[in-house]
């Protein structure tokens, strides 16, 4: 287990399904957590896995995916189902939850990644 | 004095800006309109009413974290919440005091200018500050937060005494001018724009980069040429 | 609902028609005024009008009501938004301060018995949004003024001294934006200050483009009277807002010696009040509303209006960029500010006027100044709102304009630096009520060059307003009170012949036309075709062909086609 | 035949792209433009407790959810056209709701720094004419609104600028993001710091020093270059981003920065600007604005309007369980509201109108699906930058258009409610 900041936020492939919720591309879109490569690294992540983050809000298990644009300790999720199990969803009276920067941890996890169908289920 | 209870759990907020005036007349009192969602209602439509003694004061009775706007623009007399209390409590208060032994929400005691209230739990965002659009937060009085408190604290705050015993969040006294704020345990963002009054803290805080050291504490905020002061308890 | 009426024994004040308080009848019928002969009396619905003043529907030729300033300036400010006028029912939720909604300006408008009002600038790409917050307004006839002053077309004509391009250029733009004029806003001024700069004289050269403001002024004219365009250059002067600038003021209008047009101004210079600043700086600021007023009342080719500023709160919103921003660091208060695409810009800033301020009161008694000392027949009531002030306080300055006595009363509680800085305490002029009556409709109108407006004659809009007074038997100079109180609301409002205020409460809702000027016939737009697709593509962010706005897009538009 | 349309998907709202209606193919788009003008899957029918019915069924069932609501929420409008908002705030004010949009989730932030301290900007003609610096901060066009570089801000050519070579590009993020790969300075900051960092820059452009040597993880050495490069541009420009609004700070981190663009103006001109997400987003604000007084948050219970994030804004209805109805159109908090809001969104009836199925489809109550606006049915749409566009209708269809929607629903509200 690694403690992390989450961050959540647009990508491309998220804004190009987003029309399209039910459908896998927005699945795979968006049900990911990228790492840095030293943190990827360190939990010794490789293709295919996946790791549960979880912040003092929820948690969620996501596939993990290495990147070249996070600093270590930084982890993202794009923004959608998948982020906002585990965001910060106070707004502290400005009406805006607190998306990017929720202090958690991440860690590699046997158990599936919900679909986003079965993610609404469990909320 | 009056005791007012509510008597079912309210689907949307109430909006009842009762203040200890109504403890003159229980008649008044039953009848007095507050909103529940769109519904204009009398006061004894939601909530039981029982007038014991004359003091001014009144007694909330149970669960008000979804009444808003309680003691609003009260000028003296007494408000003790017995449990938790919603948003805008106290806000434009110009006197008399509001005790809530449970927890209150955002805006407690916006802009108030005289009285005291006094927070037994904890307290959310706002509080003693300017709403929207206005140019100054809470002018005088007092207000006692037993517990914690989240963020914007005494913004453009420019009299009185905001004292918080545990811990707080981000932008305490941002644009403040006058007044004090005591926070006992740790927060955030402290002192952004700060013109003028004090800040003391007993715990771990972020001063804003723009603060200079100084004999009395830290001085700033420069980019306002601010005389405000954050030091420690 | 549609009647037939018929106004009975009302004391008639028509200026236009020579009418001077006659007690009369007037008729309607379709929304026009009509002979007696045109109305089947037993259709017809009667109102005793008897000793009560009727005049024609009140015109405002200078507000800004819509459009992406007006919005920003709500945005920018809840706490104006807080005042509730009126709560949903019949009719819209309507509030605001100094700032309304497009319900309440409507509605306002209405009980005061004004039912026309024009947007006075309108930056052009923005013009579809103007529209559509034009569209959202109730009960009054509306337009709106494209400025011109700080388009990059206009600095390409005017430096090749093109003037029939300008020309085409004006009448494609007044087209496309479905504008109804040639709004002028600090020329030359607004460009130089993509570049931190100002124009203040009017020989200060725009950056770049090798022109100046004198130069771009008098093309303007000379292009909107080859034109023969209803309305005039309407102009916002140079270095507005700066002690002193009473002279560029004077200077301006003199541009307008040479030209002239026997229907009408051939050039508007706007909320005077903030031009007429004598003095060096704001500790010796002083008036110089006679200065100009000579110069008005000398020429016979130049209106004005007066701009006035009410005590209280305002937000100054002007398409003059420069000017918002020293008004920002003056004040030290919020500013907003938009730099727009090649075509100049605006912004915005929180005021109030205090009475006991030195500058605020002069500025106060300048605009009074203007009032008074310019002839009745060029001069025409504004609030530049909601620049100077709410135009909610017409009946205000209409009383204020009809008394001394209440100007004395009024001067007890302003700052002592009027006494020494303004003309207005030693002013015993006191404005008829038909002189009143003029400046805010006959004059107003014929300004606009609205033929049907202002007016009530037959033909006219039936645009009427009835107040709770006699005219005959109201003594002016002392009953102000009464006066202050009858036209903030009117005993009735007709517009287009709908009884739409009742006693000064609403009574019905409906939706006034929007006006705009067709002048297309009058040129070969193909003559700036190409300059048109080259600025287009490489300064514009949008396609020429998806820019502008199509009458049908309008809830309710009236084309005139310029003869 | 390709023809010129305009395209409904981000904030950049490119009016140079074409589509081929014969061919059901987009050209010059990007690739999230592309997506919003491709085929996909629809709404089939209007739906009422997943039973298919007519328009008139479930804008009746929906008429009478909001009218027996003691305070519905009215939610989305982002992505729909400013005639469709329009009615949607008349609704609001009749049923006596609560009338919020997606910048709340968004851009709102921004909004309140507006009200404390205004907002000194440009249109994006007069950037790509001008901007010889361009800061993306907490903004990342490259994945958000890809063509903005190209047309508007990066590499775009205008009046004074000839393009890519003319301009400073910077980013400032926590993340190495693709548009930081192609800034000739990356600022590498500590989330949740842009505040500090902001009021430093503030500080060293007025010439008062700071007596720290680090501020959210950038040296002073790298602010006051920074600062420096500030205050040299000839007319520079910030453009922010959710990085911005939905961080730490939050609207105070945007209310310092337009102080910040404020005392530049002393020096030079600068601009600041929200790369706004959707379509007509700003449309979503502007409507109610005039309309009513407020972008956002705005209750009507009492039969008038007043503001207020901390009480009127969607989530903050949502989580204190404010609402016992909600109107959801052109969005879906389903997939993108935090949990703790979705699980009132559960409890509730719920209406969606939406040209697609999404998570909100899947606990609505009443779908109604709508026109697809710029393709299906036209209207006005603000583009970022506030600029008006009126969006096209090139293909028929057999949906009703949301407008057609509302005016239909305000119908039955009016007729329900006896007036």
């Amino acid at each position: 287990m690694m403690e992390v900041e989450v961050i959540s936020g647009r990508t491309l492939d998220q804004g190009a399904t987003v029309e399209e919720k039910l459908t896998d591309e927005y699945f795979n879109a968006v049900n990911y957590c990228e790492l840095s490569e030293e943190d990827y690294n360190a939990l010794g992540l490789a293709e295919g896995d996946k790791v549960k983050v979880k912040t003092e809000f929820g948690e969620v298990v996501v596939f993990a995916k290495k990147s070249d644009e996070l600093p270590k300790g930084v982890v993202f999720i794009p923004m959608g189902p998948y982020a906002n199990q585990v965001i910060d969803p106070s707004t502290d009276s400005t009406g805006m939850p607190q998306f990017k920067g929720v202090k958690g941890s991440v860690e590699k996890t046997d158990e599936n990644v919900l679909s986003v169908k079965e993610l609404l289920e469990v909320i | 004095m009056l005791v007012i209870k509510p008597k079912v759990d309210f689907v949307v907020t109430v909006e009842a800006e009762i203040t200890p005036d109504l403890a003159e007349d229980l008649e008044k009192a039953k009848n007095f309109e507050v909103y529940y969602g769109k519904d204009k209602v009398k006061l004894k439509e939601l909530f039981e009413i029982t007038k014991e003694g004359d003091d001014k004061k009144l007694v909330l009775d149970g669960d008000f974290s979804k009444v808003k706007w309680i003691g609003c623009r009260m000028e003296d007399g007494e408000i003790v919440v017995k449990g938790n209390v919603g948003a805008n409590c106290g806000a434009y208060m110009k006197g008399g005091k509001i005790t809530i032994e449970g927890n209150a929400d955002d805006w407690l005691g916006a802009e108030m200018s005289s009285g005291e209230i006094v927070v037994k739990g904890n307290v959310k965002n706002c509080v003693g500050c300017a709403y929207y659009g206005d140019m100054q937060g809470m002018k005088g009085g007092k207000i006692t937060i037993e517990g914690n408190a989240i963020n914007y604290i005494g913004e453009k705050m420019a009299g009185g005494e905001i004292e918080i015993k545990g811990n707080a969040g981000d932008f305490i006294g941002t644009e403040m001018t006058n007044g004090l704020i005591v926070i006992h345990g740790d927060c955030g963002f402290v002192g952004g724009d700060m013109k003028g009054g004090e800040i003391r803290i007993g715990g771990k805080f972020e001063l804003m980069p723009t603060f200079k050291k100084s004999e009395e504490g830290f001085v700033g905020d420069v980019n306002v040429g601010g005389k405000g002061v954050v030091k420690t308890l | 609902m549609h009647h037939m009426l018929h106004i009975k024994n009302g004391i008639v004040i028509d200026t236009k028609n020579g009418i001077k308080a006659e007690k009369m009848d007037i008729f309607v019928k379709e929304g026009k005024i009509v002979e007696e002969s045109e109305i089947d009396k037993s259709q017809c619905k009667v109102i005793d009008a008897s000793n009560k003043l009727v005049v024609a529907g009140g015109v405002d030729m200078h507000a800004h009501i819509a459009g992406s300033k007006i919005n920003t300036g709500r945005t920018m400010r809840p706490e104006e938004m807080r005042m509730v006028r009126q709560i949903a029912n019949k009719f819209r939720a309507s509030v605001g301060r100094v700032l309304l909604t497009s319900p309440a300006i409507g509605y306002e408008y209405a009980k005061m018995g004004y039912t026309t009002s024009f947007e006075a600038a309108q930056p052009p790409i923005g013009a579809l949004h103007t529209h559509e917050e034009l569209d959202a307004i109730p009960m009054v006839d509306k337009a709106a003024l494209p400025v011109f002053g700080n388009w990059h077309f206009v600095f390409k004509y005017v430096a090749e001294n093109d003037i029939e391009k300008l020309k085409t250029f004006i009448a494609w733009a007044i087209e496309r934006t479905k504008g109804f004029g040639v709004k002028v806003v600090n020329p030359g001024g607004v460009e130089a200050w993509m570049y931190g700069g100002n124009c203040r004289s009017l020989d200060d050269e725009v950056p770049n483009f090798g022109v100046t403001p004198r130069e771009i002024i008098t093309s303007l004219i000379k292009a909107t009277e080859e034109l023969n365009l209803c309305h005039s250059v309407h102009l916002h002067c140079n270095n507005l807002g700066n002690p002193g600038n009473f002279e560029t003021t004077i200077e301006t209008m003199k541009l307008a010696n040479g030209f002239s047009n026997d229907k009408r101004q051939v050039l508007h210079v706007t909320h005077v009040q903030f031009n007429a600043y004598a003095g060096s700086s704001w500790r010796d600021v002083g008036s110089g509303a006679a200065e100009i007023a000579k110069v008005v009342n000398g020429m016979d080719n130049v209106t004005i209006d007066m701009g006035a500023a009410i005590f209280g709160h305002a937000t100054a919103m002007t398409g003059d960029a420069p000017f918002q921003f020293t008004l920002h660091k003056l004040l030290g208060a919020r500013w907003s500010n938009k730099d727009s695409e090649v075509e100049g810009g605006a912004g915005i800033v929180p005021i109030m006027y205090l009475p006991k301020n030195p500058v605020h009161a002069l500025q106060w008694a300048i605009g009074l100044e203007l009032g008074l000392l310019v002839e009745s027949d060029k001069v025409v009531l504004t609030t530049d709102f909601p620049n100077g002030g709410p135009f909610t306080e017409y009946p205000y300055v209409m009383a204020m304009l009809m008394s001394k006595k209440m100007r004395e009363k009024e001067l007890e509680r302003v700052s002592p630096y009027v006494q020494k800085a303004a003309n207005l305490p030693s002013i015993d002029a006191e404005k008829t009520l038909d002189e009143v009556m003029h400046m805010t409709r006959a004059l107003s109108a014929r300004v606009l060059g609205l033929e049907n407006k202002g007016h009530l004659g037959v033909g006219a809009d039936a645009d009427i307003s009835i107040y709770d007074f006699n005219p005959n038997e109201i003594d002016t100079s002392n009953d102000y009170e009464i006066i202050n109180k009858a036209f903030r609301n009117a005993l009735y409002t007709i517009k287009g012949g709908v009884i739409i205020v009742k006693e000064g409460q609403l009574v019905d809702e409906v939706w006034g036309t929007t006006y705009w000027v067709d002048a297309t016939n009058k040129v070969d737009t193909e003559a700036i075709e190409e300059d048109l697709d080259k600025y287009f593509e490489l300064y514009y962010s949008v396609e020429k062909e998806h820019y502008g706005v199509e009458e049908a897009w309008i809830k309710n538009p009236t084309r005139l086609v310029m003869g | 035949m390709a023809q010129k349309v305009i395209c409904t998907f981000c904030g950049s709202v490119c009016d140079d792209v074409e589509f081929d209606v014969e061919e059901f193919k987009a050209k010059k788009f990007c690739k999230l433009g592309r997506s919003k003008f491709s085929k996909k899957e629809r709404i089939k029918a209007p739906m009422v407790d997943g039973k298919e019915v007519s328009y008139e069924e479930a804008t009746q069932k929906a008429a009478e959810i909001l009218v027996n609501a003691k305070k519905p929420l009215l939610y989305g409008w982002a992505s729909t056209v400013n005639e469709a908002i329009r009615l949607g705030v008349i609704l609001t004010e009749k049923v006596r709701g609560v009338y919020d949009q997606c910048a709340s989730v968004c851009h709102a932030p921004g909004t309140l720094a507006v009200i404390e301290e205004g907002l000194p900007g440009a249109s994006l003609g007069a950037i790509k004419n001008r901007a010889d610096l361009v800061i993306f901060w907490g903004s990342n066009p490259m994945e958000a609104h890809p063509r903005h570089p190209l047309r508007y801000s990066m590499s775009a050519k205008g009046l004074l600028i000839s393009g890519r070579k003319d301009r400073k590009v910077v980013v400032v993020d926590v993340r190495k993001t693709k548009t930081a790969k192609k800034a000739d300075v990356f600022v590498q900051i500590k989330p949740g710091y842009d505040y500090p960092i902001i009021s430093a820059l503030r500080a060293l452009i007025k010439g008062e020093d700071i007596e720290v040597d680090e501020v959210g993880g950038v040296s002073k050495e790298q602010l006051k270059e920074l600062a420096e490069m500030m205050k040299s541009a000839k007319y520079g420009v910030i453009f922010y981003g959710l990085g911005v609004t939905q961080s730490r700070g939050r609207d105070r981190n945007i209310e310092n920065a337009v102080k910040l663009i404020q005392l530049l103006n002393r020096y030079t001109r600068f601009v600041i600007w929200p790369m706004r997400g959707h379509y007509n987003v700003v449309g979503s604000g502007e409507v109610p604005a005039w309309e009513v007084g407020y972008q956002y948050a705005i209750d009507f219970s009492r039969g008038y309007p007043r503001f207020s994030p901390a009480e009127f804004s969607a989530n903050e209805v949502l989580q204190r369980k404010d609402c016992d109805a909600a109107l959801v159109i052109a969005a879906d908090p389903v997939a993108h509201f935090p949990k703790a809001s979705v699980k009132h969104l559960k409890k509730i009836p719920v209406i969606q109108i939406d040209p697609f199925p999404n998570m909100t489809t899947l606990v609505a109550d009443v779908v109604i699906p709508s026109a697809v606006y710029g393709l299906e049915a036209e209207g006005t749409a603000y583009r970022m930058d506030g600029i008006p566009l009126r969006v096209k209708k090139v293909i028929d269809t057999e949906y009703w258009s949301d407008e057609k929607i509302l005016e239909e629903l305000l119908k039955k509200v009016v007729e329900l409610r006896g007036e």
